[in-house]
């Protein structure tokens, strides 16, 4: 009986004082015909001893590569003091922090991580996490229109994420809200203050701004922000917090700053483990703060006058107001949000600089590099991050397959997302690659383009 | 003492700084940044020596008892992490090929096969990052099933008032109105309550079960044939699936659709309040509409279904797989828990609430529905002893965690009045339940000799009482320097 | 400055404090021509992401193979937990428990460690571990010979692990102990109580008695103690602990009991790590309590009368007796012991007993198996635990490398050892073994000697 | 509570168990065990509470400040325990091929020519596995290569009576006969007790330079002159190596081996007492002598060189490579540190103690050796204080815990009465030093205003000052059921 610590004479004592005769009995409220007897395809347990050495093989199975796939999920070092103490038991193993007194640990340590969000993205206030960035982008329209009162409409350029656009469209969906795409200008990858022209007689309850955006490449966020405003929408910005060491937060983007920043966390110290846990953030102005979705921290005194921290405004949510709440939002992901905020200390502000100016002058040497290969071009003109969409003489898809049998995955395949690009790979490096990994890639490349 | 006041202007790690080579691309001036953001600058040792001590401040399943109604704080097995966390799965992107992660995607594959197995569905998806938003894909499943046959009058979402919030609140999400109905003396829902209700509107009704009052809902059978009936279709809340598991399954009492909290059942950490996972199963008219990614399986190769198979599906809710590293995990406690365990789960978890409750009971606590057996949990009211000493179940909550236990859930269910929920899950040993009772009578006897200690509590924390209303009035949600 | 956290404004004020001016200053009082300069071979630091990289590609050098040998070493499963909880920082990086009130997490679990041994041994009293099994039984050769007043020899058998013998020497020789050394029967592998017939009229300090042995024999335990004690001399058992849990400890060989046991405590859950860090463990009778050397923590009370616990009995250690204290040693091995305590308490006294049978059960399988080949036959007639000596038709030593590249290490040659055994290899079979890994140990033996 | 006090018959974690199949030899009756042994019989959870709960009573490096004289201790850095713990170094057995761990034996094979670099040694051999093992293994070489001359007199190994106390019991343990030698005010060797010390008896000197006084020992020239013309080799003990590590090789000021504490200036982990780890180096002439095993490499592969190539060696002094896995963690320190990192250890130990000793002084508090640069540790003495309050060292140093700082070491060395050895560490930063003079600063106030509060510290610890006579008088060892 794996975890269960009862011995027989345990057994025979508790059955005794409930006054029941066998375990069996405490179920005889249900019904015989629904019980189901037993399950027919659960295996046998196994030891721990025997499921390690299954879970082992099958690592070393999958194996390690050189991995240059951003995407919307980045490779950073990330410290080993993170995780060592992000899976100490007081963390990995404790509740949501309702009982504020036994949850000083996690608490503060969230009071902590909203400070530091607020000021990486240049807003007054964040939450404590959202499940991961496509969903906290969709929180954050629903928030736009619940704050908006007149417009259901969300405008969203194609330059973001294309997954994050699909997510946005499948949860609004059902509060009839539409979603309206913005084209992107093909020579420089970004989407073009003069495309919004053709809505300026529309309203709509905000526009959603990335930067970097999906192709790497850096948007024009003064001017985007300020048509929203000029509009009387509100301007979502959709950042990567790493490159927020380097470059304009969206509290200050344009005259006014963005309303509302949201993102993914997972650079700041989460594993890319195969897609998640990762954590979504989402910051906002003061304005906004009742109507934000999550948990949210705010610090206050004890009876002593001792300052403490507690859940707070939790008026807005699910189990207080129930049909009335701003989200259904219930978990955050405490975990993924310890672990980034302790991240984030490590760093500091001059070592997330660095990590950011390096990814980004890593790619700039890759792709010079690799447009030494005939027929190998990047794409946008526009000034890029750490990623970068390159056309190819033959298809990505080819390419991929023979870089990954030497051990790397050289990048994304544009054509699923983007056909009309044509052959075409996304390509990202963070501050993890070398020289000699960038060479490596290269003479691979090369050899590919010429199988 | 909050991380930022450890740091010093200038300070940082060496060893977590790269070096830069000169290389930078003219990024317009207006696009960086002029001032750096307000990160601590502290030395490793700081950081370190910072969060330890943090950590210590918290009650945790690995240092304390949790007998946390509705949140099922188990045991959340070591290697459990250990496995999940190998240093392949951690570094492989989640748009890596299908074939660089065979190893990855059969544990997903044969954890959808077994949760349908378990639950009695047609058909699992593990995308959902958390119960809130198994419950928004289910409805939003519910919804997309009513549309796909033209049904569009259904507009109404029927839930029980004792259910858990996130219930009404996902319904408002999908876009429907919620009619809440009524629980009878006994703890079951009121059948007239529900056959008043539901009609041609009726989209759905969301049931937990056992309910949020620790008891088996009777007249499921019943009530599956009238929402049925009606036109509409059953959600199952798998809040409290551990209850059940291994006894009944939600598809043999009738549910359309269930989310099945994997934090809770299947011990995956729950991490200071997060990331939770909670895969949806549906029955067979359902399964158009499953939302992807979903593992199949062909020939030895296992690989992603893709929206062109799916072309009905409501679509992704995550940006990639939801929370893989929990699925992971989940995989690797059922592994362990074997066909065996998983049957034993509930029984265990039956045995020690129907224990504490008898314990409790004797040691002259009220228990709310005295003729019903408990199911994992069962709730506790103080309304006798708040009436005549003042002390309200929030005192003895804070009590406790003085005592060393984690309080019980309070004032939830909230149609018992100064209740304590309590469910104390299987992997406690009798001798911590009775170490608790002993607890649970102390403070029967503070109660009446010291009652103004009890409405103080707590006293031995790291911290008295909070003010939460001056948190909520004078909002101090970051530090400025 | 990697760890350094001193900030230039820092390093003005403390050396104005101070009343220097540079930091070199404070170096003043050392001769100029005795200063170094710079170090001129050692590399230029690493980040910890390079540091990383760097050792990640060695790890991977080195590989993972399907492990057969024992020897003194062994393979057994070490449950998640135990080193999840061993590295947390408060263990990890604690001093040595000198300050009681600061310490009761680590002396506590001392205390529960000496328990734990001195009942798997059969002993009295534990100390709180030596550096290793091959030091501890030198120390219990030198415990042996100042308990013993008369004499100052030792009798150790050759069935004793070879390096073992080596270290004692090494360590006894400046102390004028002679280490007399006993054969064995080439037919039993055993030390047979008829070869001490030859001694019987000498005088020894003590007889050292292994069980297993070296070979993975068992040795006649009784009738050896009891010749010990009839010529008055200490019986010092040698001992595997995870066999404990089915063989009859040392406290109860004979008529009286061993005198004294020590071991390798690796196999208690502590990883083989290419040799160390493991721990030695060592028990005795409760009248040798003052002789023996190391740390040893008591149970005592505090002011109000609350148990407690503390390093007691210092007085036989070097910090307090100097030049006359029992040993000079001064650490233990207290971080192996935290890991071995928790292993011990995971797997209680039936999951230790099944980790035992279950090696025990795999090596006969495995020998029996082995024996279907032919020239391989178990060299010796007694029963084994879980480690046996083939003979084989060629040198062990090519059967080997074949065997390593086709990933299993299949035994230890005896050739170095134990030379007059001819062709051998001495295998060992733990509980982490498969019936799969034993067909493929098989198969690929066949096939290694067929070459 | 103990473990065993959670222990119930029959109780067992099956995940842990594997399943016996039938096969056992017969072994003989009287070789089998009768009754099982005394562990504890507890769930997996239970292990894992009552061990998370034992450390947290625990102070550590990663939670307190830990002023603690001739300790040296530093932050462990995390990257070193995670690299060190990689599954394949883990996994490797000690008998292993050489060829099956080249990345292994690349890393010692480095760590012995760093350590040769910064000692200014001939040859490091790694084996031994704690300070007071390395001391043996020293005096052991100085023995055998006084024999290997035929040169048998040498029966005496002078030490300083400020050594440690391994230094005296180690030569006792090699069959010499210790002469301490006194020290001067200043806390220099007295160099006339040196002079009439030597002698043809002489085999070798101990000394720790700085000395446990915490200050340079200036003339360390002269006493190498006077110990090398009587015959005698000099024997440096490296527990203060921190303070002159990149400054001060100890073959440059003469000394003919050396023992390095990796726990020490490697900042590998103290684990509670141990593992330690302690390479010794030796110069030209001991060379021959140097214990086995040691890392060779040639033409691109690394081996172990064997007994036979080293007939003279003192021979193996473990059963494998001493505590493979601490000199994997102090190489990846030093790599981490890189040859600036090095040079500034020593710089800001030093910098760290001078700065708390001026403010100590300026607080109040007596120097031991007013007169002297600090090294990297310095001495507190509490004479006076004693005298007028009654207060001593031992009390000052639990009132330290009462305030969250770990004690200093106390009544060590042996000489300075009342003694309070300090040493800070570099890795500490300014605010930890100020907020520690804080509060000696409050204690000096205590002292005047609450002597007997003093006399009874701590008071704030899990449990209260314990009775060290009775713990020693009743023996209460092992725990019986």
């Amino acid at each position: 009986m794996p975890f269960i610590p009862h011995t027989d004479e345990d057994i025979a004592e508790m059955l005794t004082s409930i006054g029941a005769n066998t375990i069996e009995e405490l179920f005889d409220e249900i019904p015989e015909d629904l019980k189901s007897g037993r399950l027919e395809k659960v295996p046998p347990g196994l030891s721990e001893m025997e499921i390690s050495r299954l879970m082992m093989g099958r690592a070393q199975k999958d194996g390690f590569y050189l991995n240059f796939i951003g995407a919307g999920a980045y490779e950073h070092h990330i410290p080993a003091a993170v995780w060592q103490i992000t899976t100490r038991g007081e963390f990995y193993s404790s509740y949501t922090p309702y009982q504020a007194e036994a949850s000083q640990g996690t608490l503060q340590l969230l009071y902590e991580y909203q400070t530091m969000m607020a000021s990486l993205t240049g807003m007054d206030i964040s939450n404590a996490s959202m499940y991961d960035g496509a969903s906290a982008l969709a929180e954050a329209a629903l928030m736009a229109v619940r704050s908006h009162k007149t417009s259901r409409r969300i405008l969203i350029p194609k330059t973001i994420h294309p997954v994050y656009r699909s997510v946005v469209r499948a949860i609004v969906k059902n509060q009839q809200i539409e979603v309206v795409e913005l084209p992107y200008c093909p020579q420089s990858g970004q989407t073009l203050p003069e495309s919004l022209e053709a809505f300026s007689k529309e309203e709509f309850a905000a526009l959603v701004i990335p930067q970097p955006n999906f192709f790497g490449v850096l948007e024009q966020v003064d001017a985007l922000t300020d048509w929203a405003h000029s509009k009387n929408a509100f301007a979502i910005g959709v950042v990567n917090p790493v490159t927020l060491a380097m470059l304009t937060p969206p509290g200050e983007w344009g005259s006014k700053g963005a309303d509302i920043a949201v993102g993914e966390g997972q650079p700041l110290g989460i594993p890319l483990s195969s897609g998640g846990p990762y954590f979504g953030f989402m910051a906002c102005k003061n304005a906004l703060v009742r109507q934000i979705p999550g948990r949210i921290i705010g610090r206050t005194n004890d009876l002593d006058n001792k300052p403490g921290f507690v859940l707070t405004l939790q008026a807005r949510e699910q189990h207080i107001r129930r049909s009335k709440a701003t989200s259904n939002i219930c978990t955050n992901q405490g975990l993924m949000v310890t672990a980034a905020t302790i991240y984030m200390s490590l760093l500091g502000p001059e070592g997330l600089r660095r990590i950011a100016a390096q990814s980004h002058a890593n790619t700039l040497e890759l792709v010079t590099q690799m447009e030494k290969l005939p027929g190998v071009k990047r794409i946008f003109s526009e000034s890029l991050f750490h990623e970068v969409a390159v056309s190819l003489p033959i298809p990505a898809k080819s390419v991929l397959q023979t870089m990954k049998e030497k051990g790397i995955l050289a990048g994304l395949d544009l054509q699923e997302f983007y056909p009309e690009i044509g052959n075409a790979m996304l390509v990202c490096v963070t501050e993890t690659k070398t020289s000699d990994d960038l060479k490596t890639f290269v003479a691979q490349l090369g050899q590919a383009l010429n199988q | 003492m909050l991380i930022f006041e450890h740091s010093r202007p200038g300070r940082r790690n060496y060893s977590q700084s790269p070096t830069t080579t000169a290389k930078t691309e003219k990024i317009p001036e207006n696009l960086l940044r002029k001032t750096p953001p307000l990160l601590p600058e502290v030395s490793e040792m700081d950081t370190v020596r910072h969060y330890t001590r943090l950590s210590q401040k918290n009650f945790s399943i690995d240092t304390e008892f949790y007998p946390l109604g509705s949140c099922t704080m188990k045991y959340n097995p070591r290697a459990c992490n250990a496995l999940a966390m190998l240093p392949q799965f951690l570094a492989r992107h989640p748009l890596a090929p299908e074939d660089t992660g065979q190893g990855f995607l059969a544990c997903l594959y044969e954890l959808q096969e077994t949760l349908k197995n378990i639950t009695g569905m047609a058909g699992v998806s593990l995308t959902p990052m958390a119960g809130a938003q198994g419950e928004l894909i289910g409805v939003m499943m519910i919804r997309a099933y009513h549309e796909s046959r033209g049904d569009l009058e259904r507009t109404e979402i029927i839930v029980p008032d004792a259910a858990h919030g996130t219930n009404p609140a996902t319904a408002v999400m999908c876009g429907y109105k919620v009619v809440e109905i009524s629980t009878d003396k006994e703890g079951n829902v009121d059948l007239a309550a529900l056959k008043a209700a539901v009609g041609p509107k009726t989209a759905g009704l969301m049931l937990t079960n056992p309910s949020t009052l620790g008891v088996f809902e009777k007249n499921i059978s019943e009530m599956s044939r009238i929402v049925h009936q009606a036109g509409g279709l059953l959600y199952y809340d798998g809040a409290n699936l551990n209850a059940l598991l291994g006894k009944v399954k939600p598809g043999d009492m009738g549910f359309d659709v269930i989310h099945i909290n994997l934090h809770k059942t299947f011990s995956t950490p729950h991490g200071g309040g997060g990331p939770g996972s909670a895969p949806v199963g549906v029955a067979e008219r359902l399964l158009p509409f499953i939302p992807i990614p979903i593992v199949t399986h062909e020939e030895g190769v296992y690989r992603w279904i893709t929206e062109k198979e799916k072309p009905q599906s409501i679509g992704r809710l995550s940006a990639h797989m939801g929370n893989a590293g929990v699925l992971l995990r989940a995989y690797i406690y059922i592994r362990l828990l074997g066909v065996d365990g998983m049957h034993r789960v509930a029984e265990f978890a039956t045995l020690n609430a129907n224990y504490l409750m008898a314990e409790l009971r004797k040691a002259g606590f009220e228990i709310a529905y005295p003729t019903r057996r408990a199911s994992h949990e069962f709730i506790v009211t103080l309304k006798d002893i708040k009436d005549k000493t003042g002390v309200t179940a929030m005192n003895l909550a804070k009590r406790l965690l003085d005592k060393g236990y984690h309080a019980p859930t309070t004032y939830f269910p909230m149609l018992v009045p100064e209740c304590l929920l309590i469910e104390p899950a299987e992997t406690e040993s009798k001798e911590t339940l009775d170490a608790f009772v002993v607890a649970m009578k102390e403070i029967l006897v503070e109660i009446q000799e010291q009652p103004d200690m009890m409405k103080s509590a707590p006293h031995t924390m790291p911290i008295r009482k909070l003010d939460d209303v001056k948190a909520a009035r004078e909002l101090d949600l970051t530090w400025k320097p």
